[in-house]
């Protein structure tokens, strides 16, 4: 595998469906979103392990491909071939041009985050993932998906913008911002410096904004009650499994021991993973109750990262098994959202969407124990994995993923009789984003009344003032009275003689 | 040919010239503008054979019909004299062409022979070397001011002649007084000689006291300038460019010469006493010029701003605070006479000079709005024009001695002309209301107006040669006091 | 000696008497009488102050200026009366007018 | 007059000379006219391939002509930093003129127009080569003159009034500025630029006059740099013609400002000396106020062009910041945002030259579907709004990257804060507008509507957004290569601060 083609492949891979993306070439290609994933296809085809660098792009990035994110490129290929046939074989209306684009953008960040080797390339196609995926929200979608799309976006603004200043953190320690390199170099400098704090708990931040872990999962619910079929399909493997990924990738784990701020997100998994059973079981609409799965089964790979964090031996286990847990969950929400599809009265009663909501439940309730079973660590410390918060718990959360699979599937089955209600009110029911919404449109009306009536008035008056000022007659009259009298002949010969006496009595 | 050139008496070709050229003028009166032109052209050739000759052999001393200095009349030539004189060279030819068009037959007849005649009493003036002939040329060219001013025939401008003459009587008398008691008491009136002989007397104070004053009011500082304005307002456009460039230049070229050699280094005070009715002459006369109405008063203020940037220098005392406001006096002659012609081309275009209805002269007369503009730029002492160099060495001068209020002064004269130059140049560019019907004006005319503005811009470059000559026989230390 | 200081004073008090009239009187004709009057105090104050050469005779030199000054006063007043004429032809009168000729911004 | 000392006048000749011919071209001869331009603006591009080629081999250019007495000539110098910046401004002129040729199609007074564009354009490429202050002064006075009847070409009131403003502000900035170097050079004696400043050196200078002329210096170039208080012309003058909004704003009046003290503190005074006066604090605490004062305000501002001037305003104290932070990566950060604010801000004022030009659109407000209109015209404007937020591989995201990772570097953590507000700021009143064109359904019928047969607009309009665009994305994309504006942004700062 020279040099050359290992290169052209992997740049092919993001490279294809971003040539793709452009209106004019593929207008003529028969099923071009399918076409876009043939790179990948090879690539999966090629067994070796292999990357490239990138010295022009950005500040010298690389591509490559290696067991674990192996995993990760197959999940991706058969989510988006999924979501291609879903978009082609089109509910009678003819395919939005604009949607294709975004399609295929997404696409594009997609696979190039996957194969990304350095920080900066991973956050690059991250943070152009967010865009490409508002896009696909948004385009063409009703007057709900755009408040989604705004919500999400803003939720992607401040992600981006916390993730950059990480970022910087890494590069201020580090020259070198390659995963290995960066893992060492702020693994090393972890002792004293409170920077890799600072640095650990931004990405934490950062990425959970991305994922919709608890305390800001508010786009979640949001996005998947908008989205069309075909993007809700994606919402598990896309935006949420590049953010796990990047978590995995970002954190030096397996190298840093930070046992109170593990104990804490162990913590904070727990409480999600009890929040998100009971919203969700309160839900009346089975896409909603999809959402709050999600973050069920997310708050399960936090618990295990925070154990990571607390000890670094099931920390490096972890950086292995992650690929395999985030496939898993790609997997289990295309199913799920494929199945829940029957909800909707449009789509035809097929055996493929039955057979994908009977996987959809299997899957959800059993995946604490898939998720015991795929990240035991194989090396030494499976009595450490033992005794940590998950495995100990994993009876109550196979309770909680059992009981979100039945109220899931009665949802589904009472819906099949009738015809589709008029859709609950947008906010999910039991959830404190109200208020937080509520109190946000104020602040943002005042601000904006502020800005646009209060300032200006008060500018413009003190101008006027000023500028009646300077007009003011009796300048002018003086001027005028002073030029008047210059002019007289007595006033002027007066001057003059005194003029000369000065001066002759200065000179003296 | 080069000992031919060397040894011309060049002083005496300069004023003899101009001379006879009015006279001739004046005897064919139907030829008289030919006549002008050809000797136009004659004097800013002798004036360059003159400069020739002082650079090769330094000063010139020329003793008029051959008697000595105390009985006889000396020319005198140094590196001051010469730029002066090249000065009037230029706006003078400039004023010739502009005015071969601008003045119909009957009146150019009258027009030439005052103009040449003025010429050659300024020549003179800038030439002699002793106090009386000072007084005489000067007289001299009081008296064919007042008759140019009077050309108009308007009632304002027969006015305004009058007030000028008597003004520039009451001048030149006060003046005569001080060069009496001067004679009485050292027995000369050579330059040369008083400078040697002169030691303070309660006469010499009264001599200085009474000739400033003389000169201060032809120079129409501050105070005492009432005078000014409706005389260069009224005037014929050619007339008020001669009056504001040359003639008020004169009266000062005299001032300076005698306070560098003539009168006794005096204290401080007078220095500084000059330099505030200077300071107040840039600020008064750049409100006042804001304030007008009408474009050639808008102008005719801007000279009694420009001109108490000359009187900075005087406190200032440095040999580069000189050559910064004798760079001014030329970029501002340059300037003043490109701005009065384009003035009278509105005046010619339009009929009225209203600034507020300049009726879109950018588009009917574009050179002359350019030339006005750059003018502007010239007078306002922004880079690359002479007045920016002029306005450099002062404030160089004025931050060397720490003095910083005049470099104020200066920085807001600036402004105030930036001020009113771009008031007239916006105007140019929107509609008037009422559009009055349109005289053809001579491409000549606008071209003159534009080369001499373009003489003014381009002067900043060619600061070294001009300094250069400046230090020919300089009255003062030429070293860079820098 | 003395003699000759008094008439140098006297020239100077022709001079101030001179200067007085040409501030007070508006009429033009006697603006330009006024100059006059100066005129021949000054030459007054040089031709006083003109003193004897060693052998005894006048000195020359001031009464040469005084000459020229004459000539240059007569060429004066000539150009004065001139222009009085005109300026009462023109604006039928001898006075200049009282606001200042020029109008200044019509507020 | 040998090549080396030639080349540089030829650089400035080339758009000069053009311009005094044009300006004596009557108005009907179009044809000529646009070759003219188009010519200068070639010949221009390729001199200064080759000064860039013989500036990277350590080849010296300089022109020197004697102007004032005690050593202060008219110096014109080719460094590393003029390099960087002649070729942004040659780089645009040329997109510029095609682009005005195609915008100001049937106007009035466009030989008057090309003429005073021509000496614009000169007076940058002055401002950017000047060797020495008194030079700088020269050009950057020459260039208040050239743009202010640009500002006025519409010849309406409101022009007029725009025009008016403009010249108070400059004409008051260049005054203080004279002050200043006057004073400079009496208490520092003449000296060109060099390196590490020159100030340093000098022992026996009195610090309180150094630090009162460095106030004034800045004071006068904050004037076109947009510093605040200083910046009140900037929104005032989008009443031009979209062409010299452009110009203007990425290119030359805002530009040479932030040049100037790029220079002042840099080559005059050298960051260390500067830091040690005490002068660099304040400086970058006055940048960031404006940096977020020019972002608030531009939120709300209904008329797209001067939503554009306002982030202007802010945009370019990101050049201010990264210089006054002291530090070599920031300094980087500084000198390659001057290149790329340039490059992004060209293309925003590009698209709303055309939205206004071929339908009549000028406020936010009317701008519901536009992207469906003129698709490409949005394309690049979304490239150039997503570069000014900071979106990765574009170029906002390498000045951000770089100022940040300074700022860090120099221990000044605040700075991270301001750049994360601005960005959040950008944001704001960047991505509604993006929103507002592509997600809503277009009205019925559009203000002035205009139509080109099958392309959205003329190929003059369209051609320059979508090139300046691409060329953000490559300067962002393609950072790290060879000859790109971060590697020169490099090759500067390493001479800055070359032990």
């Amino acid at each position: 595998m020279n040099a050359y083609l290992s290169a052209l492949l992997l740049l092919s891979v993001p490279g294809l469906p971003l040539l793709l993306a452009f209106p004019a070439l593929r207008s003529r290609l028969p099923r071009p979103c399918h076409l876009a994933l043939l790179p990948a296809v090879i690539l999966l085809a090629v067994p070796a392990a292999f990357s490239i660098e990138v010295p022009w792009l950005l500040f010298g990035s690389g591509l490559g491909i290696d067991a674990a994110s192996r995993w990760l490129l197959a999940m991706s290929v058969v989510l988006w071939a999924v979501a291609a046939t879903l978009l082609q074989a089109p509910s009678g209306q003819a395919v939005d041009k604009r949607l294709t684009v975004f399609f295929l953008l997404t696409m594009a960040t997609h696979l190039g985050a996957i194969l990304a080797t350095d920080l900066v390339g991973f956050f690059a196609f991250a943070a152009l993932l967010g865009y490409g995926f508002y896009g696909l929200l948004v385009a063409a979608g009703d007057e709900t998906a755009r408040r989604a799309g705004r919500v999400y976006l803003v939720f992607m603004v401040v992600a981006d913008l916390v993730l950059f200043e990480a970022l910087l953190i890494a590069a201020a320690t580090t020259g070198d911002l390659h995963f290995e390199a960066a893992h060492h170099a702020l693994a090393l400098s972890q002792e004293g410096a409170p920077a890799s704090l600072w640095y650990v708990s931004m990405v934490l931040v950062g990425f959970a904004l991305k994922v919709g872990i608890w305390p800001l999962h508010f786009w979640l619910p949001l996005a998947f009650r908008a989205a069309r079929p075909a993007v809700a399909l994606l919402l598990g493997g896309v935006p949420v499994a590049i953010a796990l990924l990047g978590i995995v990738r970002f954190l030096p784990l397996g190298e840093i021991t930070l046992p109170d701020l593990g104990a804490g997100i162990q913590w904070l998994g727990l409480t999600a993973a009890i929040y998100g059973t009971v919203v969700g079981l309160m839900q009346s609409h089975p896409r909603t109750l999809l959402a709050y799965a999600t973050m069920v089964v997310t708050s399960l790979f936090i618990t295990l990262l925070g154990s990571g964090l607390e000890w670094p031996l099931l920390g490096a286990a972890l950086q292995g098994t992650a690929p395999l847990f985030i496939m898993t969950l790609g997997f289990t929400v295309a199913a799920l959202v494929a199945g829940s599809m029957l909800a909707d009265k449009v789509t035809t009663q097929s055996a493929l969407l039955v057979t994908a909501r009977r996987v959809g439940v299997l899957l959800l309730a059993l995946s604490p124990l898939m998720t015991v079973i795929l990240t035991r660590p194989s090396g030494g410390g499976e009595r450490l994995f033992a005794e940590s918060g998950l495995v100990a718990l994993w009876p109550w959360w196979m309770l909680c993923t059992v009981l979100l699979a039945f109220r899931w599937l009665y949802l589904l089955l009472r819906r099949q009789g009738e015809t589709m209600s008029a859709p609950a009110s947008m906010i999910p029911p039991g959830d404190f984003w109200p208020i937080l919404e509520r109190w946000f449109s104020q602040s943002n009306h005042w601000f904006m009344s502020m800005g646009l009536q209060l300032l200006p008035r008060w500018r413009s008056s003190g101008l006027a003032a000023a500028g009646r000022l300077l007009q003011v007659r009796v300048w002018q009259k003086a001027l005028d009275a002073g030029e008047r009298a210059l002019q007289g002949w007595s006033l002027a010969v007066a001057l003059l003689l005194l003029l000369g006496l000065a001066i002759a009595l200065l000179s003296a | 040919m080069g000992t031919a050139v060397a040894n011309t008496p060049w002083c005496v070709m300069v004023i003899l010239l101009p001379l006879a050229g009015a006279l001739v003028s004046f005897l064919w009166p139907r030829r008289s503008v030919p006549l002008g032109l050809v000797t136009a052209l004659a004097v800013p050739a002798c004036v360059a054979g003159l400069g020739w000759q002082v650079a090769e052999q330094g000063v010139q001393r020329y003793a008029v019909g051959g008697w000595g200095a105390p009985l006889g009349i000396d020319l005198y030539a140094d590196g001051l004299s010469l730029l002066l004189l090249l000065m009037t060279a230029l706006v003078g030819l400039g004023i010739s062409v502009y005015s071969s068009g601008y003045f119909e037959r009957k009146t150019a007849a009258v027009f030439w022979p005052l103009w040449l005649f003025l010429w050659a009493a300024l020549n003179a003036l800038f030439l002699s070397a002793d106090i009386f002939n000072l007084y005489v040329t000067l007289e001299l060219l009081g008296l064919s001011a007042v008759a140019l001013v009077a050309l108009a025939g308007g009632a304002d401008a027969l006015i305004a002649a009058m007030r000028y003459l008597l003004v520039s009587l009451l001048g030149s008398l006060l003046y005569l007084l001080g060069v009496a008691l001067l004679y009485h008491s050292f027995g000369s009136v050579d330059i040369a000689i008083l400078a040697q002989r002169v030691e303070p007397s309660p006469a010499v104070w009264a001599a200085v006291g009474l000739m400033s004053a003389g000169l201060l009011l032809k120079t129409a500082l501050f105070p005492l300038h009432f005078w000014l304005p409706p005389a260069h307002a009224s005037a014929p456009a050619p007339v008020s460019a001669l009056l504001s460039a040359l003639v008020v230049k004169a009266s000062f070229y005299i001032l300076l010469r005698l306070w560098l050699e003539v009168f006794p280094p005096s204290d401080a005070a007078v220095g500084q006493l000059l330099g505030v009715l200077g300071a107040s002459a840039v600020l008064w006369g750049g409100i006042q010029a804001l304030r007008q109405a009408r474009l050639k008063l808008l102008i005719a203020y801007s000279t009694v701003a420009q001109l108490g940037y000359f009187f900075l220098a005087f406190p200032l005392g440095t040999s580069i605070a000189w050559k910064g406001a004798l760079y001014l006096l030329l970029s501002h002659a340059l300037a003043k006479a490109a701005m009065f012609m384009a003035a009278g081309n509105i005046l010619r275009c339009c009929g009225h000079d209203h600034i507020v209805a300049l009726d879109r002269v950018a588009k009917r007369l574009p050179l002359t709005l350019t030339a006005f503009t750059l003018a502007g730029i010239s007078s306002m002492g922004l880079p690359p024009s002479g007045g920016f160099t002029g306005k450099w060495l002062l404030l160089d001068a004025a931050l060397y001695t720490g003095q910083w209020w005049w470099a104020l002064t200066l920085i807001l004269g600036g402004l105030l002309a930036a001020a009113y130059v771009f008031k007239v140049v916006g105007y140019a560019f929107t509609p008037a209301e009422v559009s009055h019907e349109v005289r053809v004006v001579p491409v000549r005319m606008e071209w003159t107006a534009l080369v001499l503005a373009l003489a003014a811009v381009l002067l900043g470059l060619g600061t070294p040669w001009l300094l250069a000559l400046l230090d020919i026989g300089f009255p003062f230390d030429s070293g860079y006091a820098g | 000696m003395n003699s000759l200081l008094l008439y140098a004073l006297a020239g100077v008090g022709l001079f101030t008497l001179g200067l007085y009239a040409l501030i007070v009187h508006a009429h033009l004709l006697r603006k330009i009488l006024a100059i006059n009057v100066m005129g021949s105090g000054v030459f007054l104050v040089l031709v006083a102050l003109g003193g004897r050469t060693p052998g005894g005779a006048p000195d020359p030199v001031p009464h040469a200026m005084v000459i020229t000054g004459i000539v240059v006063a007569v060429s004066a007043t000539a150009l004065a009366l001139a222009l009085l004429l005109r300026v009462q032809a023109k604006t039928g009168r001898t006075r200049f007018p009282e606001q200042g000729n020029i109008i200044l911004k019509e507020y | 007059m040998t090549w080396d000392s030639s080349l540089l006048l030829l650089i400035l000749a080339t758009s000069l000379v053009p311009g005094l011919v044009i300006f004596f071209l009557p108005e009907e001869r179009v044809s000529l006219r646009t070759t003219l331009n188009m010519a200068g603006a070639v010949v221009k591009l390729v001199l200064v391939g080759v000064m860039i080629w013989g500036v990277f081999h350590g080849q010296q250019y300089e022109t020197r002509l004697p102007l004032l007495p005690g050593g202060l000539d008219l110096v014109l110098h080719a460094d590393a930093e003029s390099v960087l910046f002649v070729t942004l401004s040659t780089v645009l002129w040329l997109v510029t003129t095609v682009y005005a040729i195609g915008y100001l199609e049937g106007s009035h007074h466009r030989s008057r127009f090309f003429g005073f564009f021509s000496l614009c354009v000169t007076a940058t490429v002055g401002v950017a080569l000047a060797g020495n202050l008194i030079t700088f002064l020269l050009f950057y006075e020459l260039l208040t003159l050239s743009t202010y009847p640009l500002i006025v070409h519409r010849e309406t009131e409101e022009a007029r009034q725009a025009g008016r403003i403009y010249l108070r502000y400059t004409i008051a900035g260049g005054a203080v500025l004279l002050v200043g170097t006057v004073w400079l050079y009496d208490v520092a004696g003449s000296f060109d630029f060099t390196h590490r400043g020159v100030l340093a050196g000098l022992d026996d200078a009195d610090r309180a006059a150094l630090t009162a002329i460095f106030v004034l210096l800045i004071a006068g170039l904050g004037v076109k740099a947009a510093l605040i208080p200083l910046h009140g012309w900037l929104p005032r003058a989008m009443v031009a013609p979209a062409p010299v909004s452009a110009l203007l704003h990425a290119v030359a009046v805002v530009k040479a400002g932030a040049f100037g003290i790029v220079r002042v503190v840099n080559d005059v005074y050298g960051v260390e000396f500067a830091a040690s006066l005490g002068v660099t604090g304040p400086l970058a605490v006055l940048a960031a106020a404006t940096i977020i004062y020019g972002s608030l305000r531009a939120l709300f501002q209904d008329s797209l062009k001067r939503r554009l001037a306002y982030s202007t305003v802010s945009q370019v104290s990101y050049i201010v910041l990264g210089i006054a932070i002291v530090g070599p990566i920031a300094t980087i950060g500084g000198l390659v945002h001057l290149v790329h604010q340039g490059v992004m801000k060209i293309t925003l004022f590009f698209c709303a030259g055309n939205l206004a030009e071929t339908l009549g659109v000028h406020n936010i407000s009317d701008m519901n579907g536009v992207g469906k209109r003129m698709p490409w015209t949005m394309a690049a404007f979304t490239i150039g709004a997503l570069g000014m937020i900071g979106v990765p591989p574009l170029a906002g995201f390498i000045t951000k990257w770089y100022l940040g990772l300074g700022a860090l570097d120099a221990g000044q953590d605040w700075v991270i804060l301001v750049l994360a507000g601005s960005s959040l700021l950008n944001a704001a009143y960047f991505l509604p507008i993006l929103y507002v064109a592509w997600f809503k359904a277009p009205p019925d019928a559009w203000p002035a509507e205009r139509y080109w047969g099958r392309r959205e607009t003329a190929w003059a309009l369209l051609a320059p957004p979508a090139v300046t665009a691409l060329l953000t994305l490559a300067v962002g994309l393609l950072a790290s290569a060879p000859f790109s504006p971060l590697q020169w942004a490099r090759f500067i700062t390493t001479q800055e601060y070359a032990p």
